[in-house]
């Protein structure tokens, strides 16, 4: 029996692998950018459930708001007006964790159980377990985690894994008066996403495709564009983005090889003692000192 | 669990440098991970309807207790109800904020008067508010109502008493205001819908 | 709506002009994206601004705020110069053959009959042309050229009225490219087809002009010209705003009508009978059903309704109980009165008025006269609080302030039950969660507490005619808090003796006693009681058929005919017998509503046509008109039988294009403007730009400013202007810039955006300057200004809705 | 304390106490560190009164240790300038390290090998100090990109210092009589003559 509700893929600073016969599908969160109004009834709807309220702030000259993501804000609406041969787009898209295949933050975090990514490929957060170091936000390559002010703990979208574990949709999903946020299996998710493609090629949209980066592993929250050859017009939407190789190389290869070198030189130096002998002050001359002493 | 190679040889390093920590008296503590418990798991559940647009959206509204008698039923979560036709459980931003609404700091709690040329609100009991109120309305219908006009018609009208009618409330409310003020001989009222 | 929200789906064309259905009803819309996704359907906006509804359209052409009629009567010129009209419907299902009085003219921009004094017509020349009356039956009919070739008849006076409407023209006065409009003109018309649709999505866009009810008028020309009536994805679907705003219009809380839409009696129904035969009409053409020939049976079960037994054929069922109207009492109205100190007392239910009427400056003044005024409301309203100081964003001495204002807390949705109707007529009953906050108490609970004191002080001390108070019925369990329940059965109606059955008179339909199962069933003869008769059969001896909660929807269209009760007669499309050829076959079968099957009429709706009208018999699918047939020529209109393109009254433009001779031709010559009002008006040289006002998707009105979780989305108030005009006038995205009107000014923030065309109207450019309303100085949200300080105290001809979305104002750097 | 009078001062109370003030912040951090950098070694957290303790302290133990080893480096810089004398025994240092140090360079104060290890944690001292400066978000925010490299500097760093100091203490061990230079002050004269002959004979004026 397991002790959670979901099965667990992976747990962050933990170096043996997670109770893992049992085979649970995978959900995803499709965001269908073509469809969505902007509305923020997600943001809404995430602040609701999950019991945030972020600070009322000011309008600083567009609509987003809160401006960016903060502890008390999962999901934000970006908003950018393109204007491109004459023609103006309204690009909105909202932005929270894309739930990685291979999280950058997990892949980062220092405190067990911090982190953990679900077999159903949520990656959560256990504020409980959470130090306020702050690797997260270093590991992940969306810009997603923040850091309480209140607390100094790591806050970010937990997919709703709560309403998720009993068999409901997040709460940005159900709400989405549109229908552009769909949650499913991530396999159908891909099917539906396909569907729109079709669909949006059909409008002129030639470029529209399915954003599911690989460099990742794909992602647990994905998004339809209808310009999935240029991500970054949706206000910096990351093309290619993948765990940086810097902080791959940090808590991946480092990690084991630091820790056997410095266990080596341990070892050598106790080796070098048992085969070489202490190194003392010379019987002669010590006698010679005494000698000279004694004069 | 796939492990690849590389996961391999990234699990075998670390546990040979974890094992001998271990062998000191350290190993990892087993992190539970359970997810936040579900907060609706106990809860009453109410089938009611946003009160913005005019979509009329279905919502569960859910509330603490069971409805027996020492559990005060408070309001605790709205999310839309998805066997309403129309919005199939969604909610848009205002109705999915409604708790806000509902718990807003600024709802009235009690009955209150501004009396003539002050500045201040002060608390009444409803009686003493509906009695002043009705006092108000009866000397002003019974100075004021028109029982005939000059052609010598009945119009039984009173014109110097007002309503704008809320668009929120139910037909019922509605209704009864209607009937009310048509009994009391008012026409000079009017609803959101023009507005 | 004549149709319905889920309706929307079986759109093939989905055009949102005058309202912005992605913010202000974003749940509804996901009908419109279901109609992109699974139908292929294509959406289009036209719009002064690229809203998210924009955002997501297939097409979007900008027009100037004010413009519209210029632009749908473009649209009605293209289709019939292009012959792009559904002809069988034009010829049968419209009154496109009926001739027309010869004496009807249009000179100018003006109708005959205008009067510029009173600024009304006498619309004794907008008839039709009636045969002789019958010596036997005294029936007299509209006559009809078939072949729609007469010169007198309405469809070529439509063809010549519109043909001014020249693209050319009509990019010049909207300020729309001239090819996006026929690109719009081209995917309208493809809805002629007869399988097509195009549904028309609108909201305050339309009505809060000066000319509101014509630009409805003239998308209902155009939608008649295509046949999309009565079809399945089609219809013109006002947009509602409140939840329940179209329950309480039901309910008519106006002082012109009665529950159900009944003409209140005015001075001039100096009886019952001259009151019933002026509503009664007779039909216009042989075998229509000219159903508001029942007038009278709803009438009288109203009264029976409200006087009970007191109200019998001796006393002409009450009749004279009922007050009689003088004049206007809409909201402008109802202010102008209290402004000129003729109003002692005033109750807002549910209402903020000093928010969300014009000119907020007016109606301060205007509260600041009041006696007594009395605050029913579950939030802290703006209104609540005009009396006090709350700096710059209400000027005002309280010492100075005489008028005594209750502040009373009422329930909110949560906490009470009983039904809302939506937009789509379908009546919903709901049920309370939980208690209010302190001692909230529910509406009806209020209203009925304060009645009874009244009725208990006129039964001690007596007083001015107490009979009506008296004698209204109040069969209620708790006379302080009649239930819903008791309340909607009394609106749905009961037999009051036993109704027996108008063609075997020995079989009794209804026992004494029993809830009617509809309107049909209503009697002239006091013998039946129906407080609201479009609401009849809502609560029938099945029970309470607002609260059934089965979605089943068999037919894939969305009917889901087992949930709630839609007005009337659970009916979701109404004119549905026009979504059918003359035969009785659906126009499109993939999307039947109804059809004749041989016997009577049936499918996936209530049919809206006798079920037994077989379609040989040539009933016509508009039962609600004498004529039975839609009006292209409708001579009911405040300010003419067609639509006519008039500027607002606050204009950037010198003279109307379309009349640059006739400056009484500038403005709608029939609106009404006060004494004083007309005096603010703005000028162009002083307020060069035209502002518009508009709700943002992330707030309700002045509701959710009270709502934490809304303040967050949307904190501050802000306007929006076009880069152009802020690199013209030196303000850049962020910067806090004070916007006047000839009436007041407000400060906001500035949103610099490139979704605030500017255009090009009649040779210049015209900028735009959009405010959205929702701050005021109560709220979680920052403070701000009351966006009605700025607007114009000035309604449409017909509704008297102010005209809020087009105005002038200049803008500068606060 | 002066076990023997004839024993030779090496280091004063300041310079002990600056050492070990040193010394200790190093092991309390390096526990720390540890205890992020890998997985197996967060129990250590548990000496700080678990993560989050663990993880205020760290960077405030840091700059305490920097301050300390700033003062440290003033103190010892001259003394551990190179010289060819230092080249020589460091291009010899295996026969040293095969406990064969007979033919060994004379040498001063520090030897070659204690010269390089004084610089070399000066470098390391000083990339950790900006790297961990870099990664305190309490106090400052950097674009993520300066964050993940201070990650990578500050953990490389700290790894090779932790293997430093390794050296550092078992050379201490392995060299008998050379601890008590850093507990009581003083070494013997023998030690001195034998490991820092030129020093030895600076300090005492014989040969």
């Amino acid at each position: 029996m397991a002790l959670q509700s979901l099965d667990i893929a992976r747990r962050s600073a933990t170096t043996t692998p997670a109770p893992g016969v049992r085979q649970t599908t995978e959900v995803a969160k499709l965001i269908d950018v073509s469809t969505c109004i902007g509305c923020k009834a997600c943001q809404s709807a995430c602040m609701e459930w999950n019991d945030i309220r972020d600070e009322v702030g000011s309008c600083s000259g567009v609509y987003d708001n809160p401006v960016d993501l903060t502890a008390k804000s999962w999901t934000v609406m970006r908003f950018a007006e393109v204007e491109e041969k004459g023609k103006l787009e309204w690009l909105i898209r909202k932005d929270g964790c894309m739930h990685c295949a291979d999280p950058g933050c997990l892949k980062a975090c220092p405190a067990p159980g911090a982190i953990i990514q679900y077999a159903n490929g949520i990656v959560d957060f256990h504020q409980e377990n959470c130090i306020g170091c702050g690797y997260c936000i270093t590991g992940c390559p969306f810009n997603i985690p923040r850091i309480s002010e209140a607390d100094n703990k790591a806050y970010k979208c937990s997919l709703c894994s709560d309403r998720v574990a009993v068999g409901q949709a997040p709460a940005c999903a159900k709400a989405c008066p549109t229908g552009a946020i769909q949650f499913g299996s991530k396999e159908q998710m891909k099917d539906y996403a396909a569907k729109r493609v079709v669909d949006l090629k059909s409008r002129g949209y030639e470029k529209a495709g399915l954003y599911d980066p690989a460099g990742v592993g794909g992602t647990h929250v994905m998004y339809v564009l209808h310009h999935a050859d240029r991500p970054e017009l949706y206000k910096g939407l990351p093309n290619d983005p993948s765990i940086s190789p810097l902080v791959a190389l940090w808590k991946g290869f480092a990690k084991p090889l630091a820790s056997v070198a410095m266990a080596a030189v341990a070892l050598g130096s106790l080796f070098h003692y048992v085969m070489k002998g202490p190194n003392e002050v010379s019987k002669e001359l010590e006698d010679e000192l005494e000698k000279e002493d004694a004069k | 669990m796939q492990v690849s190679r590389r996961q391999f040889f990234k699990i075998c390093g670390a546990g040979m440098s974890g094992s001998s920590i271990a062998l000191m008296g350290f190993s990892p503590t087993s992190a539970l991970a359970e997810v936040r418990s579900y907060k609706l798991a106990h809860a009453t559940e109410t089938r009611n309807m946003c009160p913005y647009c005019s979509v009329s959206c279905g919502v569960l509204i859910y509330t603490t207790g069971d409805k027996s008698k020492n559990a005060k039923a408070d309001i605790i979560h709205i999310e839309g109800d998805p066997d309403n036709p129309v919005n199939r459980g969604t909610l848009c931003p205002k109705g999915s904020g409604l708790l806000d609404m509902v718990k807003s700091p600024n709802r009235l709690k009690y009955p209150e008067v501004r009396e003539p040329g002050t500045n201040e609100w002060k608390r009444i009991n409803w009686d003493d508010a509906l009695t002043r109120i009705a006092k108000h309305m009866k000397a002003d219908r019974d100075a004021n109502f028109i029982e005939k006009n000059a052609a010598g018609v009945t119009v039984n009208r009173w014109n110097t008493f007002g309503f704008l009618a809320s668009s929120a409330a139910n037909n019922e409310t509605g209704y009864i205001s209607h009937k009310v003020l048509r009994s009391l001989g008012a026409v000079a009222f009017d609803t959101q819908a023009r507005i | 709506m004549t149709n319905h929200w889920v309706d929307i789906k079986n759109a093939d064309l989905v055009l949102i002009m005058g309202g912005n259905a992605a913010e202000a009803h974003p749940c509804g819309f996901k009908w419109v994206i279901e109609a992109k996704k699974d139908r292929k359907a294509k959406l289009v906006t036209v719009d002064p601004r690229f809203t998210r509804s924009a955002s997501v359209s297939d097409f979007y052409a900008p027009i100037r705020a004010g413009a519209d009629i210029a632009f749908l009567g473009g649209v009605i010129n293209y289709l019939l110069t292009n012959d792009k009209i559904h002809h069988e419907y034009v010829k049968n299902y419209t009154n496109a053959g009926f001739l027309i009085n010869p004496d009807y003219k249009f000179e100018d921009g003006i109708f005959s009959g205008y009067n510029p004094e009173k600024r009304n017509y006498d619309k004794a020349t907008w008839g039709y042309q009636m045969t002789e009356a019958d010596k036997k039956t005294g029936d007299s009919w509209v006559k009809v050229d078939p072949t729609l070739q007469d010169p007198n008849c309405a469809f070529q006076l439509l063809k010549k009225h519109y043909s001014r409407y020249t693209p050319d023209l009509v990019s010049s006065v909207c300020g729309t490219p001239k090819d996006a409009f026929l690109k719009i003109c081209e995917m309208i018309a493809d809805t002629a087809a007869p399988d097509k649709t195009m549904t028309i999505l609108y909201a305050l866009g339309w009505t809060q002009h000066s000319v509101g009810s014509q630009n409805i008028r003239t998308m209902a020309i155009i939608q008649a010209l295509l046949g999309n009536m009565g079809m399945a994805g089609g219809g013109i679907n006002a947009l509602r705003g409140h939840a329940n705003v179209q329950g309480i219009t039901d309910m008519c809380l106006f002082g012109q009508n009665l529950p159900g839409y009944i003409a209140s009696p005015t001075e001039a129904d100096v009886d019952r009978k001259t009151f019933l035969e002026k509503r009664t009409p007779k039909p216009l053409r042989p075998n229509q059903m000219n159903f508001p020939q029942n007038f009278p049976k709803w009438f009288t079960s109203l009264q029976k309704a409200w006087y009970g037994n007191a109200a019998t054929d001796k006393n002409d069922f009450a009749y004279d109980w009922l007050p009689k109207i003088d004049g206007a009492y809409d909201t402008l109205a109802l202010f102008e009165k209290m402004h000129q100190g003729k109003m002692n007392g005033f109750v807002c239910q549910g209402f903020n008025p000093l928010a969300s009427v014009s000119n907020k400056k007016k109606v301060g003044d205007a509260l600041a006269k009041l006696k007594y005024l009395v605050i029913v409301d579950p939030l802290v309203t703006d209104t609540s609080e005009f009396w006090k100081n709350h700096g710059e964003f209400n000027e005002v001495d309280a010492s100075k302030i005489a008028t005594e204002v209750f502040r009373l807390p009422a329930d909110c949705f949560a906490e009470d039950t009983g039904s809302f109707t939506n937009s789509g007529r379908v009546i919903q009953w709901h049920w309370k969660a939980a208690d209010g906050p302190g001692e909230s108490k529910g509406d009806i609970e209020i209203i009925a507490t304060l009645f009874q004191k009244l009725k208990a002080m006129y039964a001690k001390d007596g007083g001015k005619f107490p009979d009506a108070i008296m004698n209204l019925t109040w069969a209620h369990r708790i006379p302080t808090k009649p239930s819903s329940a008791e309340l909607l059965m009394e609106i749905s109606g009961k037999a009051l003796a036993d109704v027996f059955d108008p063609k075997d008179k020995t079989k009794v339909i209804a026992k004494a006693g029993e809830q009617l199962a509809g309107f049909a069933q209503l009697r002239d003869d006091g013998s039946t009681s129906c407080g609201n008769w479009i609401y009849g059969g809502c609560w029938s001896q099945a029970g309470n058929l607002t609260a059934r909660r089965d979605n089943a929807d068999p037919s894939g269209l969305g009917q889901t005919l087992m949930w709630g009760f839609a007005w009337p007669a659970n009916r979701r499309i109404i004119y549905n017998r026009a979504s059918c050829d003359m035969a009785g076959k659906p126009w499109d079968p993939k999307r039947t509503v109804i059809r004749w099957t041989g016997t009577a009429w049936a499918g996936n709706d209530i049919p809206d046509m006798r079920p037994d009208a077989a379609p040989e018999e040539g009933v016509m699918p508009f039962i609600m008109t004498p004529e039975g047939v839609a009006r292209l020529f409708a001579p009911g209109m405040a300010e003419g039988p067609f639509s006519e393109h008039y500027e607002p009254f606050e204009t950037p433009l010198d003279k109307n294009p379309f009349h640059p001779g006739n400056p009484k031709a500038l403005n709608n010559p029939a609106a009404r403007v006060y004494k004083g009002d007309m005096e603010v008006f703005g000028k162009a040289k002083d307020f060069p730009y035209v502002c518009t006002t508009y709700r943002l998707v992330e707030h309700f009105h002045y509701w959710t400013k009270h709502a934490r979780i809304n303040a967050v989305l949307q904190p501050e108030q802000f306007v929006e202007i076009s880069e152009e005009l802020g690199k013209e006038k030196g303000i850049a995205n962020g910067d806090r810039v004070k916007v006047r009107s000839n009436r007041g000014f407000i400060k906001a923030v500035a949103v610099v955006t490139k979704r605030i065309p500017t255009l090009m109207v009649d040779g210049k450019k015209v900028h735009t300057v959009g405010i959205p309303i929702h701050w005021g100085f109560k709220g979680l949200t920052k403070p701000g200004f009351i966006t009605n300080t700025l607007t114009p105290y000035v309604g449409d001809a017909n509704s008297q809705t102010p005209e809020f979305k087009a105005f002038l104002v200049n803008i500068e750097k606060a | 304390m002066m076990r023997n009078p004839k024993d030779l001062t090496r280091y004063d109370a300041q310079e002990r106490a600056n050492h070990w003030l040193v010394g200790i912040c190093f092991i309390l951090l390096a526990l720390s560190g540890l205890a992020f950098f890998h997985p197996a070694f967060y129990p250590l957290t548990q000496l700080f009164g678990g993560g989050v303790w663990a993880r205020i302290l760290h960077p405030y133990l840091g700059v305490l240790m920097a301050l300390a080893f700033l003062v440290m480096f003033f103190r010892f810089k001259s003394l551990n300038a190179m010289t060819p004398a230092d080249k020589e025994w460091l291009s010899r240092v295996g026969e040293m390290m095969d406990g064969n140090d007979h033919n060994m360079p004379e040498q001063g104060k520090y030897n070659g090998g204690q010269k390089m290890m004084f610089w070399a944690m000066a470098l390391s001292m000083l990339l950790l100090f900006v790297s961990g400066i870099f990664l305190w978000r309490a106090y400052f925010s950097l674009p993520v990109d300066v964050v993940r490299l201070g990650a990578v500097v500050h953990s490389a760093i700290a790894a090779i210092m932790i293997a430093m100091i390794f050296v550092h203490v078992y050379a201490a061990l392995w060299v008998r009589g050379t601890v008590r230079a850093m507990v009581y002050g003083t070494v013997t004269r023998a030690w001195a003559k034998q490991h820092h002959r030129a020093w030895y004979r600076q300090v005492t004026g014989k040969s």
